[in-house]
């Protein structure tokens, strides 16, 4: 427990500390790998919330952070252009401020997450991954033949989102920003894994029979962690968007799911810096396997095949060993 | 007042296919008693503990607990109405400490699987409930040990600490002697004996000197029907009970 | 919309589910025995439809083609099978999804590397190329017909084989309790290598067969990956019956709504909405009907408590 | 492995010249999965202009966008914070354009697209820094559309998948038609399975079938359609029977016309040299891309000839007089940076075993696209 600890300060100091040492030596893009990783991360300690913790394998976790992109996407144009979204009942304009962005993403995505899960819950095993899958494609499918949000050509902001007080547009004060919001989320996420709640979810994930019989309904328990949980990704899919200044249905494919798991896994499951390990990992990775060779990603299926295979309990579990029971 | 049964079923049937499980069974359970049920294997006793605990629906008849028709509720439901029980085969949350699992029981009584910020293993209400617990069935030692680093009699324990945190107004217990061993199995008769006091228990065992030392009134299912029910001494006198039963596993 | 072309949709629907359900079969076989979620069966597929593309160029021959289809995706199904698959059976489904995935990544783009980055040729031959009349003036490609033959008589084989056989008897035996069939002394890490091997076959064989309507190319096996899922989880994980129901029920919805779905809207809204209004629902309706189905049947229509 | 050699020889021989006024260009471009062979044409053919200009001086660096929006946008950025390029170029989808060209231009980077024209980006959204050197979208569609008039068809029946580019394609072949429509019809992106169409087009009784499926769709539709006897003439645009899938088509594809702004037997001397030295430098027959690509790097070198990168105003005027010998013979930019040039009408045919496409006619000349008077530059 206490080597996961060291390694866990380890981890985020790493990531605190290539980007500042980029900021140094004036290598932008590193800080703007550094700043994808974060998010990545961000959406990856989200999804574990419910995988992780709550033993819900979601792959339609992208839609939500693709709701999370479109919020951010669809409120940016609209300022963009001076328009209101809409006018009836009330009318909402666009806006450019990330808090208020956020405040729309966490909660469109709060709310899909709370729809989808209230109907998936209903299954559990593959049936679970496999209709949760369902309705990322439905998202994905939607979204390319929606037009007027610019289909499969996604949509431009042309200037990153204001902040108050910051420059959003300076990499590095953007790093921060994130790298902020993924602390304000492991601190938010170690919490409720501490809490009751959190010995519920553990509970239903792994013996739901006793989970009953001691009066606490596992399907409310789980719907409340794939909403939160849905939440987190949704805030990290606004994040996203604000990254690149785009947004395009690919943050709803399915291969997005494929990955944000794959962090999880990289990293370790049910660890509270699993995601951000992978997530870090997986983007050094891309980068530098893609200057190898054409075809990279034969490489790169060989190196995650390698961990499924044999670092059981990902990268933390071959450091920590086995997860031992806390307190 | 006393003779107001805290539970009863009324006339319970489940039949699985062509196999009747339970064939129209009645009993009760009063303030204060242990009712033990017996029967061979096979004769539906798991069955029937989970149509009352809520996780198998009856085809027929009510449950009745504490004068409610609960036959409708689930078994989370019958739980939280105070229905506390112990699994056949050990059911809990491996990977959890022992403690862990106790003050899951808690939290449930508690209802505040929902509080999400408030450090539950800080909680000293909670906590002091479940090490109480643990205390009780004489597991306190183990609190830090992972569940599934115990012995099967030691886990066999934790299921009765983890009821005892629901403070239930009756048990609902499965075997929970099974494997505990020559002692084990005298320190938890022993232990049930004064639990009575707190509330009634519902007993299946299939250890007949533990059953007829503790029981005040026995069942016996036989093919998912009720052939007797009486105290000790008229069970171990009824005719039915010998030649249906008895024969094979002589008290 | 006439009569007649509402009895060719259905065909052509008929015809699309009957080789979703070849795909769908091995799949469903695969996770039925070994309980293994193969996200690179749609690889396999690619295997076949790749080995089929080249031995036709180099041979001129459909038979041959499609034997070189059956063979070279057993054999990448066994290779794969004996190297990384039996590494997975009894993880749970986290660890099959994500490794099968990294298959997916070097199945893919190794083929790129072998094959090149343009799609290859494959025909249909030329006895079953063109349309054959039907009742009713129905004109249909004789070759989707043919399709519709071919789907319907491995279904056929499949249950004799699963029913009659001894190999069956093992896999039905497999499905219900894994150390029961090692107790009887049946070799089970053979026995799963021959079942994945032939999940890949019909895989590899629905490659060959459906690569001569469409494109053989890199890729070609995901978007007919996620459909085979579709199928499986609508019919049951684990029953073959549930698959041919699925796959049928799959290739109507889709086929159907894509005609249909559109004229529907052209009734209420403006043409042009209707049309891409009808386009969009239609491409999501297999998606609705899977939730629909696992909303009131968690375990499928056919799948087991 | 190619692309690394010549990228070492590109940057050995910048090191070997003079380290002044070197020239870095940054292709951003798709190399891996289904869509790369688009990509590799349009690097194969700019690096092969590259090579016969014989300038030392352009420093190449070339990244996979895997075709993924998010991952061009990070390549560009490190192309322009990290590597400081000059140019950018090389992508090949539209949404992948949409993500990167705004923001590359707005950073005041040059970009020359060789694949995808927006009409966001040549309306509203044009800049002086953007150059198409390929086509605005809609055009090969619109030359579809007099096409279809001049052949005298009068009732086309059209469909393309339900995305931007799709709905492009049909209001485009919409604007130049002048005959009736017998059915309109969106399918799903990606979709292999045209039997449901094709039905329908069976049924309509239209004279003629217009169809814009990019890819392995337009593989398969061909195919199908050729099996399912019926005889109505398609009209597509040129991405469908382009050089690297009309052999995976094959006789399916045989006499259908299409409309493109090059062709292979296009008859001017630039022509006929690119067509030979791409056939001896690849071992394989130039492609639409690999023309396009070859055009794009030619038209920055001509530019480079007249005025050093570094010089904004002087290389930006040098680009808009298009002053290089495009394989399509004339090029020149109109107002929104966009091409103004001849779409032709081909028709497929197969010469010994290998299937290609013959110059028929004519569709529109010096076409120029619809968006040009939405731009305020």
């Amino acid at each position: 427990m206490r080597r996961e600890h060291r390694l866990n300060a380890l981890i985020l100091g790493l990531v605190l500390a290539v980007p500042l040492w980029a900021w140094a030596t004036s290598e932008p893009f590193t800080i703007t790998l550094a700043t994808r990783a974060v998010i990545f991360a961000i959406a990856g300690v989200g999804l574990n919330l419910a995988l992780g913790t709550g033993g819900l394998v979601s792959l339609g976790h992208a839609a939500f952070f693709g709701i999370g992109g479109y919020a951010m996407g669809i409120l940016a144009s609209h300022a963009q252009t001076y328009t209101p979204l809409f006018e009836w009942p009330f009318v909402l304009e666009g806006t450019k401020s990330m808090p208020v962005i956020w405040l729309l993403a966490v909660a469109a995505s709060a709310l899909a997450a709370l729809m989808i899960g209230a109907l998936s819950l209903r299954t559990s095993g593959v049936y679970f991954i496999m209709i949760t899958l369902a309705f990322g494609q439905m998202f994905y499918y939607f979204m390319i033949s929606w037009p007027a949000y610019g289909g499969e050509d996604g949509l431009s902001i042309y200037v990153r989102n204001g902040f108050p007080g910051l420059n959003t547009l300076d990499p590095i004060q953007f790093f921060a920003l994130s790298f902020a919001i993924l602390c304000a989320v492991l601190y938010l996420v170690t919490r409720l894994r501490a809490s009751a709640f959190g010995l519920a979810l553990g509970a239903a994930r792994q013996n739901e029979a006793r989970t009953r019989a001691v009066g606490i309904d596992p399907y409310r328990v789980r719907l409340l962690a794939f909403t939160l949980s849905g939440a987190i990704t949704g805030l990290a899919g606004a994040l996203f968007a604000d990254l690149n200044r785009f947004v395009s249905p690919v943050m709803f494919s399915w291969h997005t799911s494929g990955e944000l798991i794959v962090f999880i896994i990289l990293g370790g499951v049910g660890r509270l810096m699993g995601p951000v390990l992978g997530a870090a990992l997986y983007v050094a990775l891309e980068h530098h396997l893609g200057g190898l060779s054409d075809y990279w990603q034969i490489y790169f299926g060989a190196i995650l095949l390698g961990v499924v295979l044999f670092a059981r309990g990902g990268l933390i579990g071959l450091i920590v060993g086995r997860e031992t029971a806390h307190d | 007042m006393t003779d107001t049964p805290v539970l009863e079923l009324r006339n319970i049937c489940k039949r699985f296919g062509a196999v009747v499980a339970s064939n129209d069974v009645s009993l009760d359970l009063r303030p204060g008693e242990i009712h033990a049920l017996i029967g061979p294997n096979g004769a539906g006793k798991s069955t029937l503990i989970a149509q009352i605990a809520g996780t198998l629906p009856s085809d027929a008849g009510q449950v009745m607990f504490e004068g409610r028709d609960v036959t409708g509720l689930d078994a989370v439901a019958r739980a939280r109405a105070g229905l506390g029980r112990t699994f056949q085969i050990s059911s809990l949350a491996m990977e959890f400490t022992v403690l862990q699992n106790a003050v899951l029981g808690a939290v449930g009584q508690a209802r505040t699987a929902f509080s999400l910020l408030r450090p539950v293993m800080k909680d000293r209400v909670l906590v002091a409930a479940a090490e109480a617990a643990l205390e009780a069935v004489g597991l306190a030692e183990f609190r830090a040990l992972r569940t599934d680093e115990l012995s099967h009699g030691q886990r066999r324990q934790l299921e009765v600490a983890v009821a005892l945190t629901l403070r239930p107004r009756a048990f609902l217990m499965d075997e929970p002697m099974a494997g505990l061993g020559m002692e084990g199995t005298a320190a938890m008769t022993g232990f049930l004996d004064t639990l009575r006091q707190r509330a009634p228990i519902l007993l299946v065992e299939h250890d007949m000197d533990a059953v007829f030392r503790l029981a005040d009134r026995i069942s016996v299912l036989v093919y998912g029907e009720i052939v007797a029910t009486g105290r000790p001494d008229e069970i171990r006198a009824d005719a039915a009970v010998r030649s249906a039963y008895l024969g094979e596993a002589t008290p | 919309m006439t009569f007649v072309l509402l009895v060719e949709q259905v065909l052509n629907g008929l015809q699309f589910g009957v080789m979703l359900f070849l795909m769908a079969a091995g799949l469903t076989l695969i996770f039925g025995v070994m309980g293994l979620i193969n996200l690179a069966h749609g690889s396999l597929y690619m295997v076949g439809a790749f080995a089929a593309a080249t031995v036709a160029g180099a041979t001129g021959s459909f038979l041959l083609a499609l034997a070189a289809s059956l063979g070279a995706a057993a054999l990448a199904g066994a290779l794969v099978e004996l190297t990384v698959i039996r590494r997975l059976y009894g993880r749970d489904h986290l660890d099959q999804v994500l490794a099968t995935f990294a298959l997916i990544l070097i199945f893919s783009e190794g083929t790129r590397w072998l094959f090149g980055s343009f799609p290859l040729y494959l025909d249909i031959p030329p006895a079953l190329s063109g349309p054959v009349a039907l009742p009713f003036g129905i004109d249909y490609p004789r070759y989707r017909l043919a399709l519709i033959g071919i789907g319907l008589a491995v279904a056929a084989a499949l249950f004799l084989l699963i029913s009659r056989t001894r190999l069956g008897i093992q896999i039905r035996a497999g499905e219900e309790d894994r150390e029961m069939i090692a107790a009887l002394g049946v070799d089970i890490s053979k026995l799963y290598t021959l079942v994945f091997a032939l999940g890949a076959a019909l895989a590899g064989l629905a490659g060959a067969l459906i690569g001569a309507i469409q494109s053989v190319q890199v890729g070609m096996g995901e978007p007919v990956l996620i459909l085979a899922f579709v199928v499986i989880v609508i019919g049951g994980i684990g029953s073959i019956r549930g698959a041919l129901v699925g796959a049928i029920l799959v290739g109507l919805t889709d086929t159907l709504g894509r005609a249909l779905l559109p004229v529907l809207f052209g009734l209420v809204m403006e043409p042009a909405a209707a049309m891409s209004a009808g386009a969009s629902l239609a491409s999501m309706a297999i998606y609705i009907l899977m939730a629909a189905v696992l909303i009131l049947r968690p375990r499928g229509l056919f799948g087991r408590a | 492995m190619k692309m690394k050699s010549l990228i070492a020889a590109a940057a050995l021989a910048a090191l070997a010249g003079t380290a002044q006024a070197e020239v870095k260009v940054g292709m951003i471009t798709t190399l891996s999965g289904g869509g790369a062979g688009l990509g590799l044409d349009v690097r194969d053919g700019f690096l092969l202009a590259l090579k016969q200009s014989g300038r030392d001086d352009i420093e190449m660096i070339i990244e996979d966008d895997q075709q993924k929006p998010d991952v061009a946008v990070q390549i560009a950025d490190r192309m322009i914070q990290a590597e400081d390029v000059d140019v950018l170029t090389g992508i090949i989808w539209s949404n992948l354009a949409m993500a990167v060209v705004p923001g590359a231009v707005a950073q005041g980077k040059f970009y020359l697209s060789p694949n995808a024209g927006p009409s966001a980006l040549a309306g509203k959204g044009c800049h002086p820094n953007y150059f198409n050197v390929a086509w605005q979208n809609d055009n090969l569609h619109e030359a579809a559309g007099a096409y279809a008039n001049s052949a005298g068809y009068t009732n086309s029946f059209i469909l393309a998948p339900n995305y931007p580019a799709g709905q492009d394609a049909l209001t485009g072949y919409k604007r130049f038609y002048e005959g009736e429509l017998s059915g309109e019809l969106y399918t799903k992106l990606g979709q292999t399975d045209y039997a449901a169409e094709i039905a329908q087009i069976r049924a309509s009784g239209a004279d003629s079938v217009f169809f814009f499926l990019p890819g392995g769709m337009g593989i398969s539709f061909l195919k199908q359609y050729a099996d399912s006897g019926v005889d109505i003439p398609l009209i597509g645009p040129a991405f469908s029977f382009d050089q690297g899938i009309l052999q995976a088509v094959g006789d399916a594809a045989l006499g259908v016309v299409n409309t493109s702004q090059w062709a292979k037997d296009l008859d001017n001397p630039t022509n006929a040299a690119f067509v030979e030295s791409f056939a001896a430098e690849y071992g394989r027959l130039p492609s639409l891309y690999a023309s396009q690509g070859f055009d794009t790097a030619n038209l920055m070198i001509s530019a480079l000839e007249k005025a050093d990168v570094s010089d904004v105003e002087g290389f930006r005027a040098a680009l808009k007089a298009a002053d290089f010998a495009s394989t399509r013979g004339d090029f020149a930019f109109g107002p929104n940076n966009h091409p103004i040039q001849n779409i032709y009408v081909r028709e497929v045919i197969k010469e010994g075993d290998i299937y290609t496409n013959r110059t028929i006619g004519v569709a529109i000349e010096n076409h120029a696209d619809a968006y040009a008077a939405e731009c305020g530059m």
